[in-house]
């Protein structure tokens, strides 16, 4: 748990994110007597429905995504992130990022991000401003595979797509 | 130069590596889309050596080279 | 886990919050397939270091804080929080609060808000604004414990003590 | 009327519960303060029926009356 150091960790896990995972996370900060405050993000995969399309009979619904990355590119991002993040919020104590790659099915869990601090405020802010990056810097691709076996390709929202639009 | 495709380019292309060659990442990306024309509407972002690019960057051939699609994680 | 009635709530438990209750809620939701964003926040009992003191010899820390609170009136005025915080962000699916009484030893866990909404948006703003609210609203009473026996008297920061100070 | 009292103010009354007169809440504030002069300096909120009181507020000797230090939730 101590976090300071800011080494390249993995987040990456395989398969969806157990909320047992969660509890024994938030346990092992029981031995931290400086800890007030813990926030944290959980992404869990929506079934969403979609209508039919040219390459889709009918409408249907999201089954899971299948979660790929580049991974050294997205662990030097992360590494980037959580110096910045200490830096911002300098009375945050740690700061814990796991994702998953491979087919996590609706309804499972995605993404966590977990930030403690001795007050509210750090811990809050943190928590934000990480998973908005997360989701904007790091070259991790989400296929949504429908009911029906097709797929489309996830994209965030709000997020530039690409650092360099390109319309050729 | 060898160069890292993911998500619907590596899908389109039928392949997660593909050899390119080009002096900088806009040639890359001009002989990308000649060799694969089902790409052509896609969108992505060019890394060179695990930074992503802004403009046209010159390479050595040495480099880490990726295409990326839109992000997705979270 | 359907939330929308606001019927009174009991957010009270005694002892302090299992990090395995947490998973188990957690997990209840993976039936819930319009969910994309869990917003978590926990409040832990900090071991602060107090100076010495009239009736104290000579600095301590905390070793547990009791909290007790005015019941009836606590689970009404969380009703309204409830209420109000369902009509702030319609799209959030459900909200959770739960909140320790008795004596909780430093270290363990004492609060616990959880909101949930399709994006993540809803759910972080709801928790930020229901635990501010709580904090400022609730007649929750909380008696610092040390290390030495003596004790004092919690009060929220930056929240009005009272309705109406008396300087009498 | 039945008074009931929380945190420091139950502590410094040695109750959670007194029996005061009066026919508002600033009676029932001011005879407090003359019952437990051990109470000076504090502050604390009355809440009448389960609400917090702003300003001086009648009684009728029927509701349920409370004296609040200062909060201390989450």
């Amino acid at each position: 748990m101590s976090e300071k150091k800011h080494k390249v960790r993995d987040i990456f896990i395989e398969g969806p994110i157990d909320p047992q995972f969660v509890a024994d996370s938030l346990a092992k900060h029981a031995t931290r007597m400086d800890i007030g405050a813990h926030e944290l993000f959980l992404g869990q995969v929506r079934a969403d429905g979609v209508a039919g399309a040219d390459d889709r009979p009918s409408a249907t619904t999201v089954e899971a995504i299948a979660f790929t990355a580049y991974r050294d590119m997205a662990l030097e991002r992360m590494t980037d992130i959580r110096e910045e993040a200490f830096a911002l919020w300098p009375s945050m104590i740690c700061l814990h990022v796991h994702h998953s790659l491979g087919r996590i099915p609706a309804g499972q869990l995605c993404f966590f991000v977990f930030a403690s601090s001795p007050h509210r405020k750090a811990a809050r802010e943190a928590v934000a401003w990480v998973v908005d990056r997360i989701k904007a810097d790091l070259p991790i691709f989400g296929k949504e595979i429908f009911a029906d076996e097709t797929h489309t390709w996830k994209t965030n929202r709000s997020v530039d797509p690409s650092g360099r639009p390109d319309h050729q | 130069m060898r160069v890292h495709l993911f998500g619907i380019l590596a899908e389109k292309a039928g392949s997660d590596v593909v050899e390119l060659e080009g002096a900088a990442t806009d040639e890359l990306r001009a002989e990308f889309r000649r060799r694969f024309p089902n790409t052509k509407g896609l969108m992505f972002a060019m890394a060179v050596d695990r930074k992503v690019v802004n403009g046209n960057q010159p390479l050595n051939g040495n480099e880490e080279v990726a295409m990326l699609p839109p992000f997705a994680g979270g």
